[in-house]
């Protein structure tokens, strides 16, 4: 089933690239599809960490989109920090607790964290990451936690 | 007068890293220099029409060359010691083929002239005679493989060589697990 | 022209000089920013807003063609790779000991060493 | 006096000459290892910058015809052949520096050092050595 | 047997035998008496040669063509077989002086001296087969190069400084000489085959002629003309047995075989004559035999005083080619024979009383002649034929040498032959003298009879009598010799 | 051990498309820049990267040494048997046409695809060995050094 | 418009080039080549637009692929000094120098 | 063209100009796919064997001034790349394959004591890789690629060389500075290619030939000219190109060095042969300038310089490094008079020096195996231990000397003769005294080898899977020190071919 919805997947992404249609390049696509697959599948027995993919489409895309919103703010907030002439820095490392489940999905808020500028995920621990913001305000954490929250919502299966 | 921006503009910053990496002894920053290095030139091949060059330029001067030199470091050194040597002799040897080359150049077409010998040379023939000859879109592909196939032969040999020169470098040629013996490799 | 040719062309400009502006703060603040950290964020800065306004610029210029959908892999691997990038250069940082300065402490304080190579690394 | 279009359509080929030599003197004046060998990367990368240009065709665009090859006769193509023979010359390259560093890491291994002062030394201390061993045992008819 | 058949013969025998010492390193007996039958092949075959001359003319053997027209070729002409025979049949008693000296001796090595020795043999009878100068060259640097390991056989510091100088100029002098006069020859010429009354005619004039023959006669470093007469002294080191090779059979006499076939051959007798380009060399020849002579006198080391003297014998065979007259180079080519019997005579004998006593010094050597009779008789004959008395072989080639000065108009020359002859008296007859009519050195021995072995007494005393034969014979070596310089029998 | 969490999922994610860009750069050749020798950079990156991200261990048992250094060779045997294989059509070396005698243009496309594989193959073994080989040897620095 | 977003770009490529030579840390050099590596993806995309190729998109995705991969490299390489894995590197002897 | 491909059936006979460096190539990653270290050498040695032959059968057929030219692609020149086989390259051909061949079953023995043995497979691969670069270098008509199966046999030497480290640790920055230099001098080479190719539009050499006598030669074909000279003379070692060398041929397997001394530098001289002569025509004024008066003096200057730091040497190896960098100069010399007679001095000196060489580098290698040094002290009176393999190095030097009888002397002899056509008498001197110096060198060996009693009086003589390529190699310099029917013969033929360009013998033996 999981092999079957790579498969399909990866096929998607060989059309979407080619461009070309004809037999011998969709045929290829095809078929290097299925060498990925292997290739995959060998890795996943190796390693032990397959990646489940459990989102429900519509909270995802409704999260990406508030996540554009988020980074457009937060661009704004550091491009005003680097074009004042006395930048107002104030570092501050500190620790944000996850509620994901699956592994895509913490690392789909750790990434979050770092795509807005401001904030970058900076390690990762068991049930809490470390995140150093440039111009710390005591906001911070919350407006994390909210984004954990949607992050959290998006899983089937979640909260 | 874009084109002509574009190239002076990364001719700057090719010059300008050139310049850095001549000046730095952190190998490390050397390495990334090298690499940004290959980016711009990378670029510049793309302003030059050459595409596939500049593709193979990101795979290696970026990609694998980048990999291969921060494992050197990693199993070398990390610091250029400053050396004691005069830098007369390389400049002379430096200035002297430079203005071989210049002189070279002097009696060269304008750069772009499509009259020039090379453009009409071999190179008309390839672009005028292999849609009919081979019927492929990127005539870099069909000289590459076809016309000057044997070339290409060469180079595979060329990468065939580094790779096993390298195996008997610092490592060994390996040969297939027999059952059993999992754990000792077999080296031949 | 028709009109909705017209807002796509509009639309198109007005991301991709937006996305420039931002690349090009984001450049500044690398070099401005006082030290590792705070570069790092500011270097976010071409990765999230440059990149997405560029790409969405470039994905209204080439309407709906497969470029499109090229720019958009493109957007989606840069999406993805580029806090990807970030996060491990930060911690690498951090596990090699280059902690930030905490507090406001480092403001204007200590104007950013363009300094010969050599001086402080590591 | 050369007129000033001259001088535009040579300044290519001179800027890439000044950033060969720049490699060039990197490779004979550096005595770090390493550095030579990305000195070496770098004069050949302005060799194939200087290569391409030859290849370029004012107004032209890359030698890829449509998909569908509908050629346009119109349309003008930049010389395929330089950049055929650069990226054989770039994967030349690249086997080349993959083998000098790995030698360089034997180097390494063995004199403890990839500096070429620090090496030359060690091996002139190994030549007085053998002079000394083995012109004992010639009894001086060595 | 057919002439060219023969000719190889003459060499793969002795080159056989050189492979079969190594062979028979462990045989001692048995490697000896193959060579002596080896050596006695040798010299039947040259006989046979011997007499198939007149039996009509056969063409060159030529072995390889190496440069068009120029080709490793043999064939028969008088000078070359006269030295063929001398040197083969010399060898036999070579052999068998060497044998006895070897083992007197105790020295170490026989079988690489031997095997060395007889490639040298092989050397010298390919040299006086050759047709053409390029052939001549190969086989004397092969000489030089077989010879090498007999000088330098003591394996002491002198001997290998002295090999190194004995190769040294040979070589150097062949290579840095006689091989430009040989291309620059072949470069005019078109061709290096020897050819009466030579092939430089019209080819070349002038005083280049003289720098040609400058090139080859200091090039032929083995007829140690001086200055390039060092390596003779030096090859002193060698055993006796290879200072009788050196000095009477091969070496030198391949030295001024060349030169003779140099001047005759390649630059023809006649051109020298038109062209007056041999006149300094007889002026340094003359040079030569008076120089050498006064060292020799010097000399208190027998094979050292006997080393000059070859020196200056060596140049009355270049001063004949250098006459530039049919007598001068008759009698050069006479006293090669005459010069190779007396001169091996007395270095055997000098090897005998080494043997014998141990004594290498003539100061040393007071007395001893009534000890050593036979040794010292021979010695006198020897040394006698060496002056050029008669009824001894010598006093013929002098007298013909005499002869062609004349006809060259050069009288200075006959004086300088008579001089040396008195130089020759003083420093021979000397050593005889000391070894009859002096005091032995130490008188508390009573004389009586002690010679050395047999094989080491009994060549010597051939020789000697040899001397004596060719006496005789001499007007009918010099008949066989006269095609050399266009005349008949 | 949550470290390297992101680079071990986004590696995982992205590992498959990686590769599939590697083979569509492949047998887009002949219309889009790229070929056999890029294409197998790309496959020797993503298993570069999934060796530095899982470990050499992980990536040599997905990939094993041996299985690497026997298709180093066998790229370059497959370019020039190609051309072998047209030599013993009848035709000169390399000489695609052999493979299409009436429709050479055809031919040709076949042999350009099997060089490519060939290349394909070998710069894949290769870059991979390399980098096993360098990534396999003991780190020469000292502490002091670094 | 693509002018601009060039002109843009080459500003921005030159700043980061200061940062990347003048350091100070490490760190701030892997920041530069990063940054850069992200400029030099969208130059090429825009390139594409500007002289109407825009198939050549598939280098700028080449370039992003490339510039990760580069990037964790340098991860690897300062965590473990080594681009293997150090718990697993065999030792000298097992190589059999 | 086009699409009515008419086509003639080829015959496996008219593939040989590619077999001959086919049959190798395939080999090389043969050895590597079985992975089996038994398989390799017969693989190794038949293929080269292969080779060997049909490189004579090639050379039977031009060396009346045929040419075959074969189309790799089935493209005409100058389209596709062809391979263009006359008698200079076929001659060059043969040597490098009867070298290869020959030091091929030396390998054996020698590299087990040299190379430790987890490299046996892959140093045959390695072989095989130098061995096919050399010859597709030699056989090719297409500059470009020249320069890549150039680095398919550089880059095989670099590792190669860097084996010796087994023994001494030099080994490796030997390799890299010949790594070094040699990727110089192959840019060097590809600039000027690239200079060619702006100025003539093609990469065909016969076609660049043709384009440059037709359109003369402007600054930039001079500036091409200058570079592939530079270029290649740093792979020829050219003085004073030549730093490379010395520790290169001294650290090397012994193996390899008797391998790349016979073949390597002399591969490149060829190529400089061939553009110098066939591609850009010495009737140029510049080229005749930079003949005269660049090469001649260095050429001297090497002939006596490099002679005489050999005759300080007081290792075995190192002196015969020396040695061949004043070897190469009496090549060069030849080149340099600009005649066909020095210029077939030249050619057959490269193939008697080689194989000069290549017998007393094995010689080195077989008393390297047993004393464990090439060192004079090491080998002192190996005369006594080891007579065969002593006496075939005593034969060898006399033919590296020039004494009559051997290889040596036939070339020095054309050279000679050579100068003294042109009346250029002091060169004709030159010549001739630096042979003296070759005496002297060559001489001290002798003496170490004879005049002093053995360290170790117990050791045994080669194995005969030595003795027997080294003894062949030995007596070659005898046979083609008298009979040079083939050599002189070929050279001849190759010179004129040379000299005449691409004009003569157009017409195609092959198809
Ligand atoms: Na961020
Ligand atoms: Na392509």
């Amino acid at each position: 089933m999981r092999s079957i919805a790579i498969v399909i997947v990866l096929f998607a992404l060989w059309l979407l690239l080619s461009g070309i249609y004809t037999t011998m390049i969709v045929g290829l696509g095809f078929a290097s599809s299925l060498l990925v697959l292997i290739i995959i599948n060998r890795m996943d027995t190796r390693d032990g960490d397959s990646v489940e993919i459990r989102f429900s489409p519509f909270r995802f895309a409704k999260y990406i989109v508030w996540l554009m919103v988020e980074i457009a703010r937060a661009n704004w907030a550091v491009t005003k920090t680097i074009l004042s002439r006395n930048m107002s820095i104030r570092q501050h490392l500190f620790t944000v607790p996850y509620t994901q489940k699956t592994d895509v999905a913490q690392v789909m808020f750790a990434n979050s964290i770092t795509l807005t500028p401001g904030t970058i995920t900076v390690e990762t621990e068991d049930g809490q990451f470390l995140v150093h913001a440039v111009s710390y305000s005591d906001d911070d954490p919350a407006a994390i936690a909210d984004m954990d929250a949607r992050i959290t919502a998006c899983e089937i299966g979640g909260a | 007068m874009l084109e002509t921006f574009i190239n002076l503009g990364l001719f700057v910053m090719l010059v300008a890293t050139a310049v850095a990496i001549t000046r730095m002894r952190r190998l490390f920053g050397v390495t990334m220099m090298a690499s940004v290095f290959s980016l711009l030139s990378a670029m510049l091949f793309v302003t030059l029409d050459a595409v596939d060059v500049a593709f193979t330029e990101a795979a290696v001067g970026a990609g694998i060359s980048t990999v291969l030199m921060l494992s050197t470091l990693t199993l070398t050194s990390r610091i250029e010691k400053p050396t004691t040597r005069s830098p007369l002799v390389p400049l002379v040897v430096t200035a002297i083929t430079g203005a071989a080359i210049i002189y070279g150049t002097l009696d060269m077409p304008n750069f772009g002239d499509a009259h020039s010998p090379a453009q009409v040379g071999v190179a008309a023939r390839y672009m005028a005679e292999s849609p009919t000859d081979i019927d492929i879109p990127n005539v870099v592909t069909v000289v590459l493989a076809s016309y000057r196939g044997f070339d290409t032969m060469g180079e595979t040999a060329v990468v065939f060589t580094a790779g096993a020169g390298v195996l008997m470098l610092i490592s060994g040629l390996r040969r297939r697990r027999r059952k059993g013996d999992d754990k000792k490799e077999e080296t031949s | 022209m028709s009109g909705l040719a017209l807002i796509t062309e509009v639309m198109s400009w007005i991301l991709i000089v937006s996305g420039s502006i931002f690349v090009v703060i984001g450049a500044v603040g690398t070099l401005r920013f006082p030290d590792f950290w705070s570069r790092l964020h500011a270097a976010s800065i071409t990765d999230s807003a440059g990149m997405i306004l560029l790409v969405a610029g470039m994905c209204l210029q080439a309407g709906p063609t497969l470029i499109t959908v090229k720019l958009l892999i493109i957007g989606i691997f840069l999406f993805i790779t580029g806090p990807t990038s970030t996060h491990a250069v930060a911690n690498a940082a951090l596990v090699t000991g280059l902690r930030p300065v905490e507090g406001k402490g480092l403001v204007g304080d200590e104007p950013t060493p363009l300094a010969a190579e050599g001086e402080s690394d590591a | 006096m050369p007129d000033i279009e001259y001088i535009l359509g040579h300044m290519n080929y001179w800027l890439f000459t000044v950033l060969m030599m720049t490699g060039l003197y990197i490779v004979v004046a550096k005595g770090n290892l390493i550095k030579k060998i990305v000195g070496l990367n770098l004069f050949q990368t302005a060799v194939f910058m200087f290569y391409i240009s030859l290849g370029k065709v004012t107004g032209g665009t890359a030698p890829i015809f449509p998909v569908d090859m509908e050629i346009d006769p119109s349309v003008a193509y930049s010389n395929p052949l330089p950049h055929v023979l650069i990226l054989t010359a770039i994967v030349v390259g690249i086997a080349t520096t993959s083998l000098g560093l790995a030698l360089i890491v034997r180097i390494r291994e063995e004199y403890e050092t990839i500096e070429e002062d620090e090496i030359l030394k060690i091996e002139t201390d190994l030549v007085h050595v053998e002079n000394k061993i083995l012109g004992e045992a010639m009894g001086g008819r060595a | 047997m057919d002439t060219n058949t023969a000719i190889l013969l003459t060499m793969v025998i002795p080159a056989a035998a050189s492979v079969g010492n190594l062979l028979l390193r462990n045989h001692a007996n048995l490697r000896d008496g193959m060579t002596l039958g080896a050596a006695v092949a040798t010299f039947l075959t040259v006989l046979v040669i011997l007499s198939n001359v007149g039996n009509g003319t056969t063409a060159p053997l030529v072995l390889f063509e190496v440069f068009p027209g120029l080709d490793i070729a043999f064939n028969v002409e008088p000078l070359g077989l006269m030295f063929a025979i001398i040197a083969s049949g010399l060898w036999i008693l070579t052999h068998i002086y060497g044998v006895g000296y070897m083992r007197g001796n105790n020295e170490d090595n026989h079988t690489r001296f031997f095997a060395s020795f007889a490639l040298a043999i092989a050397a010298v009878m390919g040299l006086a087969f050759s047709a053409n100068m390029f052939t001549l060259f190969l086989f004397y640097e092969m000489l030089t190069l077989s010879t090498y390991p007999l000088v330098a056989h003591k394996g002491t510091p002198e001997a290998i400084s002295g090999a190194r100088t004995y190769l040294g100029i040979l070589m150097g002098t062949s290579i840095a000489l006689l091989l430009v006069a040989v291309i620059w020859t072949y470069t005019i010429a078109g061709t290096l085959d020897f050819t009466t009354g030579g092939i430089l005619r019209g080819h070349i004039a002038g005083p280049m002629v003289a720098l040609l023959l400058g090139l080859y006669a200091f090039g032929i470093g083995k007829a140690a003309l001086m200055p390039f007469h060092r390596w003779l002294p030096a090859a002193m080191v060698a055993p006796t047995p290879v200072s009788a090779l050196l000095h009477a059979v091969a070496v030198v006499k391949a030295g001024v075989f060349t030169m003779l076939k140099v001047g005759i051959y390649i630059f023809g007798i006649d051109f020298l004559a038109e062209t007056g380009a041999s006149e300094w060399l007889m002026w340094l020849a003359a040079y030569s035999i008076i120089a050498a002579s006064i060292v020799a006198m010097t000399k208190d080391n027998l094979k050292a005083r006997l080393a000059y003297s070859t020196i200056s014998q060596l140049s009355y065979i270049t001063l004949g080619m250098a006459l530039a007259t049919s007598m001068g180079a008759l009698g050069g080519g006479l006293h090669i024979a005459m010069h190779a019997m007396g001169k091996i005579t007395l270095f055997m004998c000098a090897g005998s009383i080494y043997v014998a006593t141990h004594k290498t010094n003539i100061s040393q050597m007071n007395g001893l002649g009534r000890i050593m009779p036979i040794t010292y008789g021979a010695f006198l004959i020897g040394a006698l034929s060496i002056i050029g008395l008669p009824p001894l072989g010598g006093s013929w080639s002098k007298w013909l040498l005499m002869v062609g000065a004349a006809d060259a108009g050069q009288q200075v020359m006959i004086a300088v032959l008579m001089l040396s002859s008195l130089l020759n008296v003083a420093y021979l007859l000397s050593i005889v003298g000391r070894g009859f009519f002096w005091p032995a050195a130490s008188d508390a021995e009573p004389v009586k009879i002690a010679e050395s072995p047999v094989l080491v007494w009994l060549p010597p005393a051939l020789t000697a009598f040899g001397c004596l034969v060719l006496f005789f014979y001499a007007t009918d070596i010099r008949d066989f010799l006269m095609p050399i310089v266009g005349g008949t029998p | 051990m949550r470290h390297h969490l992101i680079l071990r999922v986004v590696t995982k994610l992205l590992i498959g498309p990686i590769i599939l860009f590697a083979l569509y750069v492949q047998f887009h050749g002949d219309f889009s820049p790229g070929g056999g020798f890029q294409a197998g950079v790309i496959m020797a990156v993503a298993f570069i990267l999934y060796g530095i991200v899982f470990g050499l261990e992980a990536v040599q048992h997905v990939f094993p040494s041996w299985l690497v250094h026997k298709l180093m060779a066998l790229g370059v045997l497959i370019f020039a048997g190609t051309g072998v294989a047209s030599l013993f059509l009848g035709y000169d070396f390399l000489d695609y046409g052999a493979f299409s005698p009436h429709h050479p243009s055809h031919g040709q496309h076949w042999g350009i695809l099997a060089v490519e594989f060939g290349v394909l193959v070998t710069v894949t073994g290769v870059m991979v060995a390399i980098y096993y080989a360098f990534a396999m040897r003991r780190p020469a620095i000292s502490d002091e050094e670094w | 418009m693509f002018v601009i977003a060039i002109f843009a770009l080459f500003i921005a490529m030159i700043l980061v080039l200061i940062r990347l030579y003048a350091g100070p840390t490490l760190y701030d050099r892997v920041l530069a080549v990063n940054s850069f590596g992200t400029h030099t993806v969208l130059f090429i995309g825009v390139l594409g637009f500007l002289t109407e190729r825009p198939e050549f998109l598939d280098i700028a995705l080449l370039y992003a692929l490339i510039n990760f991969v580069g990037t964790i490299a340098i991860l690897k390489y300062f965590r473990y000094r080594g681009i293997g894995d150090i718990h697993q590197m065999p030792t000298d002897q097992e190589i059999g120098e | 063209m086009a699409t009515e491909h008419v086509h003639v059936a080829r015959t496996l006979m008219d593939h040989l100009p590619v077999l001959v460096v086919l049959v190798p190539f395939l080999a090389a990653p043969l050895t590597v796919l079985l992975g089996s270290q038994r398989l390799a050498w017969p693989i190794a040695f038949v293929s080269s064997l292969v080779s060997f032959l049909i490189s004579i059968k090639l050379l039977m057929q031009v060396i009346d001034g045929g040419v075959i030219s074969y189309h790799i692609g089935g493209w005409a020149p100058p389209l596709g790349i062809e391979y263009r086989i006359d008698a200079a390259n076929a001659f060059v051909l043969l040597l490098v394959s009867a070298i290869g061949t020959i030091v091929m079953p030396y390998t054996v023995q020698s590299i087990k004591s040299e190379i430790s043995e987890r490299h046996h497979t892959l140093f045959y691969t390695m072989y095989l890789l130098c061995f096919t670069g050399l010859l597709g270098v030699v056989a090719t008509g297409d500059a470009f690629n020249v320069f890549v199966f150039l680095e398919i046999s550089s880059l095989s030497t670099y590792v190669l060389v860097a084996m010796g480290a087994k023994a001494d640790k030099r080994a490796l920055t030997a390799a890299y500075d010949y790594l070094i230099m040699g990727t110089i001098g192959a840019t060097f080479f590809v600039i000027g290619i690239g200079f060619l190719y702006a100025g003539t539009g093609t990469l065909n050499m016969a076609d660049i030939a043709a384009h440059i006598s037709t359109n003369g030669a402007d600054r930039t074909i001079e500036t091409a000219f200058a570079f592939i000279v530079v270029g290649m003379g740093l792979k020829v070692a050219i003085y004073p190109l030549h730093l490379w060398l010395p520790n290169a041929y001294t650290y090397a397997p012994s193996a390899v060095t008797s391998f790349l001394a016979a073949t390597a530098t002399k591969v490149a001289i060829y190529v400089l042969l061939r553009f110098m002569f066939s591609v850009f025509q010495p009737d140029f004024l510049f080229e005749i300038n930079a003949l005269r008066w660049i090469m001649i003096p260095l050429a001297l200057v090497a002939m006596f310089a490099a002679s005489l730091i050999a005759v300080f040497q007081s290792d075995l190896k190192r002196m015969l490094a020396y040695s061949s960098i004043a070897q190469i100069g009496y090549i060069l010399l030849g080149i340099g008079l600009l005649s066909a007679t020095g210029l077939s001095g030249a050619i057959v000196h490269l193939f008697n020096h080689g194989i000069t060489k290549a017998a007393l580098f094995m010689g080195v290698g077989a008393l390297v195996l047993r004393s464990g040094s090439s060192f004079y002290a090491r080998i002192e009176g190996m005369g006594k231990v080891m007579p065969w393999t002593s006496f075939a190095i005593v034969i060898a030097g006399l033919s590296l000397i020039g004494v009559p009888g051997t290889a040596g002397f036939i070339s020095k002899w054309v050279l000679v003769q050579a100068a003294l056509e042109q009346g250029w008498w002091p060169i004709a001197l030159a010549v001739v005294a630096s042979s003296l110096l070759a005496i002297i060198y060559v001489w001290r060996v002798i003496e170490v080898l004879y005049m002093a009693q053995p360290a170790d009086p117990t050791r045994r003589e080669a194995p005969l899977s030595m003795l027997i390529p080294l003894w062949i190699m030995a007596l070659s310099t005898i046979w083609f020190g008298l009979d040079t029917d083939m050599t002189m013969s070929a050279a001849r033929a190759a010179a004129d071919g040379l000299l005449n360009g691409f004009s003569i013998g157009g017409t195609s033996v092959g198809h």
